[in-house]
């Protein structure tokens, strides 16, 4: 039953002009965009650099002051624009840089999420995180598990793109 | 075409029904959806809701979609490229021109299928839509005179009547063994004389066995109504009255007629395509000038807009009033703001201000 | 008219190693809006720098996109060099493909197109971007101190000598705060007077001091560099000038019982007209109307009038409000200490005996009530043991606060330490839970008040003090030897929680600072800006952000003052144009951003017709206290405000440019 | 099957940045002008972005190119905006009607202009300069907000070195700039102010709502007939070419029945613009 | 119901006598006798229009957002408990002055749904209520000035319906399930844009939508266009919806809104424990934050 949705999405895809030829397009490997804040992901991402530490290739940074600057709805466009899966990064609770836009964030997005997974978006291709500038090491980990996860995912369109 | 008449059974108009589904032709009915009724696709004439007075929205789709490629493009650098759906199989199912498939309605009302001609006018006064009328050329009506209208009808008044055959290719009326039909134009013949098989279902009968319209009397006259609109521009009803409005559109998107629409640029950055949407003078953005001005700032100067485009510009334009009387707007409005009322209101203000 | 120059940089091997960077740079040709894209082996070096320069004039740049190392690494250098040829910096953008591509990935086709999809994603934003000016704040170079404390003292004294002009603004008649209170300070037992008082007399005589005591805050309004502060300077009922303080009035005030002294902690009495305590600063009293017979009886004592040499003394003199201008406002506002009364089984208020570390502070002072010889209050006579009891409201969600006070533990053994020099022979116990002593030399000092001078420290709880024969009976347990212990006590001392100033959360309210659930002021970020309130231009000293002791308040004043020598060291306040800012007409005035907004950085704005009426009241950013974090423009549903430099149009851009 | 949507490419020959926010860009189709008149307007549109509507600017005299000019506010013309010299503009056109030069041959006509609303009224001007001999007496009066506002400054010089035509420009009070020579007025007051009669004479107003409808009480003091002064009007469209149903006023489609009217013509309008 | 419009009447003449208020928007008999609408009185005389019973469908809260009817200025406005909640919202954003308003309220003991009315239902049950009539808490509102008792006994509740059953429903079902049911809703969407205009807090002069510096949501009224605006407008009403269930009963395509709303509103007071309409001086839930809010989901 679940392949025949699969199958279905995935016929329902093939004819329609957004799919930009099929076979490439399984072949791709899934885009994810990681929104994160200027003070503490972005840092933690750049010493993985400095570290030298190696991680999946899929993702692509949007860099913003601050979590509190992260509108859901930025993830709400990222699918609209083909992204397989985001993630949404900052400082951990309390180390904001400017005190409390990661709290508020984190308000926002727990009720966002409700909402995306009650409208029948896998909430699997959402991912939050806290990475400090030191976390270099997190950094490469939540990418890659993320990565893993989206790879794994059936290739399922959500609401917002065109099937 | 001189009209011809027919006879049908129940049984026969159901059998003919599904021949025209079988036949591959997408066949539109009013069809029952979680206890409200729409037009919708139907695959069996037993889908099909003939018991209801009117849909809750009109097949306007049909012949101008909610959303409809105006053209594709593509770019690359400097380069563009730009797809015409008119001369290329479109890639928005069907919607565009070139692609248009036959369709039927059937069981529509004689209001909503009065709908058609009246639109047909604007799309081309001067500049001709090929998008419309290619929907609406194949666009076959099949509709059913109406027996009791409701408190909201007003099919009369605006110059069609219960049983109009204005727009239909074949009328119904019920009666006899099943059906009287009119056929109205040569594509309603076509229908019939489609296949052997259908043309077997149709027993032809001279003009005066068919039932003869009943007099169906105006409540008032919408001439005065257009009156009382040509020379009140600036009176204070239209601000008192429509204060209860809420803005919210549901009249012109509801509306059979209302076909105002918008332009829009979609897509990414390499392709995309141009669509035009439903949109509606009802909302405060539709007249915003860019360097802030409104000329419409309330909804009184808004409604009114709506009330002068059906009753007074359209019908000084086209000799046709942009309203069929449906009631739609009347029986879907949250506020219930009645439109026959104000039609009727306004006529009687028109009596009052010539006495 | 988008004419973008695209960089990409080598950066030797660390970059060209891992991406083709040929490559990169031919992609980025293709992006409509591109005019140039070159790539060079360091453009951080002198002659990239120049190759940048050259090009945005060459060819009439209106934006740079590098793509290179960080942007926390050069984006500054890159924004520089583009200035000097008259591009705006904002107009510059990073695409980080080395510390997030060539450095993390081994793939050269995947790392590449990885590359591109960065820079691409820069060319989409930078043609979005708006010239941005830096905003520019005049500076009002005077500060304001709230609280002649310790910390607030040391916070003005180290403006004042910076060559800053200060105000100081003190609730009470003197300054000195608390610690003026204080006998002997912990570890080093200095006396507290000896070292405090010739900081209050530096204070007095500072050319660029203005001190207002017996003074409140009325009004704070305006933002950093141009606050306009009101001042209430309560009537003294002294001409101050004339005063030489002599102490003829408060000698000859007929009002010297029943009213308490607040100095010394209700254990002895002072005048209706009187000095707090002998080296208040300033010398000049103060009469309490609230107890004077002159202004009971209708006018008929005036003793301190006519004994008055100078004729100083006016009784008609009115409140007056001053009106200052400063540009930095320092808040050290103080604590209190809880109500011991809200521990019944400890009978304080019911034992005369039971007394707080204050008092007992009081008591060992040579300038308190008893001249330093240390008297039970009931009876006069020396203690020979006192139980001292620790935590009396800290750490106790249920009945006081939950966190620690921080001096407690210290000034326990302090007054342990004391009681046994003054009274040989004595015997002090101490109740504790843990004990906190980590500052330099404060483990020493607890270690030898157990070991040198006996005092007996037992773990665990006091659960009922009662009176007997003379004795307070303070029953408690022992956890250390699961024993019950009972003590007979001559006197019982509680270390009282610290808790803010009384009206602390008013005042923060009236300078738009945050707080927190105590109502202490919380840091703007509590490791990095420290010294920092929320709202810019407004520094926090001393206990007035939680619990400390003498040397972090003076450390915290000092903080303050050399943030606002530093703000005041430019000749305007400088902010970077990254900030919010509203579409007055189509905001609709919800103030959802005005709630999310750390900072205080939003008011309210109405806009009017010719006439005068309100039309509506709309959202404005004050950009001297912007920070430009950005999460106002999410609490905005009409998506009326808007992050300059992190436009939704250029996330969208960004995000448009890798649509799939 | 004509699909009167879709438009034709028009290739960018130049950009004149007028202002800080506005620009004149300069078309061609198939490396020369399209055929239209004064008065005339387009649907312009960045593919991808947006149709916006603009009266032409250009001569339609000159064939070489032709026209628009636009103030970036909104997706659209941020579009436009962004287009460089050689990119492609989408263009829809020419619509609407135009003006009556025949009416204009022989007589003296003045021009005014405020803002943008200077674009059509330099159509018909440079028009008219163009066979300068048909017509007698010519009067520019153009207005903007302030000096930074003006537009045109190169095509103004070109007006001034034409025989029997007089250019005034003026800023609005406050707008001026210290070396600023022009005059300082708003363009009701300036043009009572200059030397113009209404007799056999024709009057081209455009510009904001505000200032037309006080530039035509000043017209009719000076003792022009109504149906002498002729405005456009610029009313939101979308389609314009009357489907839309968006630029009515009363029973006029100002996208096909104008949007060049007379003043007479608008006073029988109900007020709805 | 006499009884209760003789009140509302004198209340109402009472305030536009005493000059209290300068307009009063009630209830008065519409286009049938089963349908009500709103009205809107200036002068005392004309009060005996006003009256109440279970046809009163509307939020008339919704008309404080409407320019025309805020230069009224001081308004007497009569409102229905779930109602009632907009006004206290729109206090609490800085919508409305209290000092502005003069509430009626007036006590409710159900609204029969609109679509069965139309076919005739007049009497109040629990099989012709609204959904929100079985969980109204505020039969009587929160807040007013004036309260108009009814004379009617409340309706019988026997736990035969379940109110929003389909939320259990649609939480119980697999995420491409879920997917399904609301693209299939969606798919009805017209755009019409009733949702928002009926929604009292809906108040934004310049929807989200109508702004295309960036194009927040694409404008085709096809799947994607319509599930972005749907999404949207839910995300914008979470925290904020009082549940008077206008959006849907508007809605012409019967687009189940209310399960979205109502979903989201008890996802937020599971949350945060907060809920929308019922203090004027609350802080809203996404105004403010707490340092141990929900953090579960974030790695």
């Amino acid at each position: 039953m679940e392949n025949n949705i699969v199958e279905d999405v995935q016929n329902a895809r093939g004819d329609k002009e957004y799919s930009a030829g099929g076979a490439k397009d399984k072949d791709k490997e899934p885009r994810i965009i990681a929104f994160v804040c200027n003070w503490c992901t972005y840092n933690g991402a750049d010493l993985a650099g400095t570290s030298r530490m190696k991680y999946a290739e899929n993702v692509r940074v949007i860099k913003l002051p601050c979590t509190g600057r992260i509108d859901p709805l930025f993830v709400v466009e990222a699918f609209k624009k083909g992204a397989k899966g985001v993630l949404v990064s900052g400082c951990h609770p309390g180390d904001c840089h400017y005190t409390s836009g990661n709290y508020h964030s984190r308000r926002k997005y727990t009720a966002f999420r409700d909402l995306l997974s009650y409208l029948g978006v896998d909430i699997n291709r959402v991912e939050f995180s806290w990475i400090s500038a030191s976390e270099g090491n997190k950094w490469v980990s939540v990418i890659n598990e993320f990565t893993n996860k989206i790879k794994l995912l059936p290739d399922n369109s959500d609401i917002f793109s065109k099937k | 075409m001189e009209e011809k008449y027919y006879e049908i059974s129940s049984d026969n108009i159901e059998k003919f029904v599904n021949n025209l589904v079988a036949q591959n032709n997408e066949v539109i009915a009013p069809k029952d959806k979680d206890g409200d009724t729409f037009y919708d696709k139907i695959t069996d004439f037993k889908d099909a809701d003939l018991n209801i007075l009117l849909p809750k929205l009109s097949f306007k789709e049909y012949l101008l979609p909610k959303t409809e490629t105006l053209f594709e493009y593509s770019i690359s650098g400097s380069n563009i490229n730009i797809l015409d759906p008119l001369e290329n199989a479109g890639a928005d199912g069907g919607n565009s021109g070139k692609k248009s498939v036959k369709r039927i309605i059937f069981g529509s009302r004689p209001c909503d299928a009065g709908a058609g001609p009246i639109m047909e006018k604007v799309f081309n006064w001067d500049y001709k839509d090929e998008f419309f009328n290619e929907k609406f050329k194949n666009l076959y009506i099949i509709s059913i005179a109406c027996v009791q209208p409701d408190n909201y009808c007003f099919c009369t008044e605006a110059q069609l009547s219960p049983e109009s055959s204005y727009g239909s290719d074949i009328l119904l009326k019920k009666g006899g063994s099943g059906y009287y039909a009119k056929v109205i134009t040569e594509k309603g013949l076509e229908l019939i004389n489609s296949t052997s098989e259908n043309a077997g279902l149709f027993k032809e009968i001279p003009k005066e066995a068919f039932p003869a319209d009943k007099d169906w009397k105006a409540a008032f006259d919408i001439k005065k109504t257009q009156g009382f609109l040509d020379k009140n521009f600036t009176s204070s009803y239209f601000q008192e009255k429509f204060l209860s409005c809420i803005g919210c559109g549901i009249c012109t998107y509801t509306c059979p007629t209302c076909h105002c629409f918008d332009i829009q640029d979609e897509g990414t950055n390499e392709k995309g395509k141009r669509i035009r949407n439903w949109d509606s003078c009802q909302f405060g953005i539709f007249t915003l000038h860019t360097s802030g001005h409104n000329p419409r700032v309330t909804q009184g100067d808004r409604y009114r807009q709506r009330l002068m485009h059906k009753f007074k510009v359209y019908n000084e334009k086209f000799n046709k009033y942009l309203c069929v009387g449906c009631g739609r707007c009347s029986r879907n409005c949250p506020e219930d703001i009645d439109l026959r009322e104000i039609t009727s209101e306004l006529s009687l203000m028109e009596d009052n201000i010539t006495q | 008219m988008a004419r973008i120059g695209v960089f990409v940089c080598w950066c030797g091997s660390n970059i060209a190693g891992t991406v083709d960077v040929k490559r990169v740079a031919e992609e980025a040709a293709k992006i409509p809006g591109v005019v140039e894209a070159v790539d060079y082996k360091y453009m951080c070096s002198d002659p990239g720098q120049n190759t940048l320069r050259k090009m945005i004039k060459d060819k009439n740049l209106t934006g740079v996109v590098l793509a290179a190392c960080s942007p926390h690494m050069h984006e500054n250098t890159f924004r520089k060099a583009a200035v000097k040829e008259g591009l705006n910096p904002y107009f510059i953008e990073i695409a980080n493909i080395r510390e997030q591509v060539s450095w993390v990935h081994e793939d050269k086709e995947k790392a590449t197109e990885k590359a591109i999809d960065l820079l691409k994603m820069m060319v989409e934003k930078v043609k979005k971007n708006k010239a941005i000016e830096d905003v520019r704040v005049p500076l009002t170079k005077k500060a304001l101190v709230i609280g002649g404390g310790i910390s607030g003292i040391q916070a003005a004294l180290d403006i004042a000598n910076g060559g800053v002009e200060v105000i100081l603004v003190e609730k009470e008649p003197s300054i000195g705060g608390k610690m003026i209170q204080l006998d002997e300070t912990f570890p080093t037992l200095d006396c507290s007077s000896c070292i405090m008082t010739p900081k209050m007399v530096e204070v007095y005589q500072h050319p660029n001091i203005k001190l207002y005591t017996y003074s409140e805050l009325e009004e704070v309004s305006g933002y950093i560099g141009n606050f306009n502060v009101k001042i209430k300077k309560k009537a003294r009922s002294i001409v101050e000038k004339d005063c030489t303080g002599c102490g003829d009035c408060w000698n000859i005030c007929p009002m010297h019982k029943n009213v308490k002294s607040e100095f010394n902690v209700n254990l002895s009495e002072r005048t209706a007209i009187y000095v707090p305590f002998p080296q208040a600063v300033p010398l000049i009293p103060v009469i309490d109307r609230s107890v004077c017979l002159h202004y009971k009886k209708g006018g008929k004592c005036q003793k301190c009038y006519d004994a008055c040499g100078p004729k100083c003394i006016n009784f008609d003199l009115q409140d007056e409000i001053i009106e200052e201008k400063v540009g930095a406002i320092v808040a050290a506002t103080g604590y209190d200490l809880m109500e011991n009364s809200l521990y019944g089984e400890y009978g304080y208020g019911q034992f005369k005996d039971v007394i707080s570390g204050l008092q007992f502070e009081r008591l060992l002072s040579a300038s308190g009530p008893t001249e330093g010889v240390v008297k039970r209050p009931s009876d006069g006579k020396t203690p020979e043991t006192i139980v001292f009891i620790q935590c009396v409201g800290s750490r106790d969600p249920e009945k006081g606060v939950p966190y620690c006070s921080k001096v407690c533990c210290m000034y326990t053994a302090k007054h342990a330490k004391l009681f046994a020099h003054k009274v040989h022979g004595s015997q002090s116990y101490v109740f504790y839970i843990d004990i906190r002593a980590t500052s330099k030399g404060y483990e020493e000092f607890v270690r030898g008040t157990m070991e040198n001078e006996g005092a007996i420290y037992l773990r665990g709880r006091v659960s009922k003090i009662y009176e007997d024969n003379g004795k307070l009976i303070v029953k408690g347990a022992d956890t250390l030897s699961g024993n019950q212990v009972e003590i007979a006590a001559d006197m019982v001392v509680l270390a009282t929680g610290v808790i803010p100033k009384k009206g602390s959360d008013k005042m923060a309210q009236m300078l738009g600072i945050s707080y927190d659930k105590y109502g202490f002021y919380t840091e703007s970020h509590p490791k990095l800006r420290p010294a920092e309130s929320s709202t810019a231009g407004i520094y926090l000293a001393g206990m007035a952000q939680g619990p400390r002791d003498i040397p972090e308040s003076v450390v915290s004043g000092s903080a303050a003052a050399s943030k606002i020598l530093g703000l005041f060291s430019k000749s305007e306040y400088e902010v970077e144009g990254t900030i919010a800012s509203v579409n007055k007409t189509t905001c609709v005035g919800c103030f959802y951003c005005r709630r999310v907004c750390a900072y205080s950085a939003i008011s309210k704005e109405e806009i009017k017709d010719r006439n005068g009426n309100v039309l509506k009241v709309v959202a404005n950013v004050n950009s001297g206290l912007c920070a430009g974090c950005g999460a106002c423009v999410n609490a905005c549903f009409s998506k009326s405000i808007d992050l300059k430099g992190y436009l939704d149009e250029q996330i969208f851009a960004e995000i448009k440019s890798l649509a799939v | 099957m004509e699909n009167i949507y879709l438009p034709k490419l028009a290739v960018i020959k130049e950009i004149i940045q007028e202002t800080s926010d506005t620009k004149t860009v300069r078309l061609t189709v198939d490396g020369a002008s399209i055929d239209y008149l004064p008065g005339q307007f387009g649907e312009f549109s960045c593919i991808g972005e947006g149709e916006s509507t603009f009266g032409f600017a250009s001569s339609s005299l000159r064939k070489e190119f032709f026209e628009f000019s636009f103030r970036t506010s909104g997706r659209a013309t941020a579009g436009i905006n962004s287009l460089n010299v050689g990119d492609s503009i989408g263009f829809r056109g020419p619509y609407g009607n135009f003006f009556d030069t025949g009416k204009m041959k022989g007589k003296d006509i003045i021009f005014i202009g405020g803002g943008i609303g200077m674009a059509p009224v330099k159509s018909i001007l440079e028009y008219c300069l163009d066979e300068r001999n048909d017509y007698g007496k010519i009067t520019v009066l153009y207005g903007a907000k302030t000096v930074m506002d003006l537009m045109y400054k190169n095509a103004i010089e070109e007006w001034k070195s034409f025989a029997n035509t007089d250019v005034v420009i003026t800023v609005d009070p406050g707008g001026e700039t210290p070396d600023w020579k022009g005059r300082v007025g708003f363009v009701p007051t300036i043009l009572e102010e200059l030397p113009v009669k209404g007799n056999n004479a024709i009057a081209v107003v455009c510009g904001p709502p505000i200032m037309i409808k006080f530039v035509l009480k000043s017209l009719e003091k000076m003792g022009f007939n109504k149906e002498d002064i002729i405005t456009t009007l610029e009313n939101r469209m979308k389609c314009g070419i009357g489907k839309c149903g968006r630029c009515n006023i009363g029973s006029v489609y100002v996208c096909k029945e104008g949007p060049v009217f007379t003043a007479k013509e608008i006073e029988s309008m109900p007020n709805d613009f | 119901m006499e009884k209760m419009n003789d009140k509302l009447q004198n209340t109402a003449k009472e305030l536009l006598e005493n000059k209290e208020v300068n307009l009063i928007i009630g209830f008065t008999k519409g286009s049938n006798p089963l349908r009500m609408r709103s009205v809107f009185i200036t002068d005392p005389n004309d009060v005996s229009k006003l009256s109440f019973n279970a046809h009163c469908v509307q939020d008339l809260a919704v008309f404080l957002k409407k320019p025309e009817v805020k230069k009224f200025g001081k308004i007497g406005l009569v409102v229905k408990g779930c109602d009632e909640k907009a006004v206290n919202t729109l206090i609490q954003e800085y919508q409305l002055s209290r000092d502005n308003i003069k509430i009626i309220g007036v006590e409710c003991r159900g609204a029969v749904k609109q679509n069965l009315a139309d076919k005739g239902e007049d009497s109040v049950k629990q099989s012709t209520v609204y959904d929100k009539c079985l969980v109204c808490e505020v039969h009587t509102p929160l807040l007013y000035d004036y309260l108009v008792e009814s004379d009617e006994p409340a309706f019988e509740i026997n736990g035969d319906i379940k109110p929003y059953a389909k939320i259990e429903e649609l939480d119980a079902m697999s995420v491409e399930d879920r997917n399904m049911f609301w693209q299939k809703e969606f798919e009805k969407c017209i755009k019409c844009y009733a949702c928002r205009q009926a929604c009292p807090l809906c108040y934004c002069t310049r929807c989200i939508v109508e702004k295309n510096t960036p194009q927040w949501i694409e404008t085709n009224i096809e799947e994607t266009g319509n599930a972005q605006w749907n999404m949207i407008r839910a995300y914008h009403l979470s925290g904020r919806c009082i549940g008077c269930g206008e959006c849907e009963r508007a809605c012409p395509v019967n687009i189940p809104l209310m399960l979205v709303n109502e979903k989201m509103a008890r996802d937020v007071f599971e949350k945060f424990g907060y809920k929308s309409g019922v203090d004027i001086n609350a802080k809203p839930v996404f105004g403010t934050f707490d340092a141990n809010d929900f953090n579960e989901f974030i790695k």
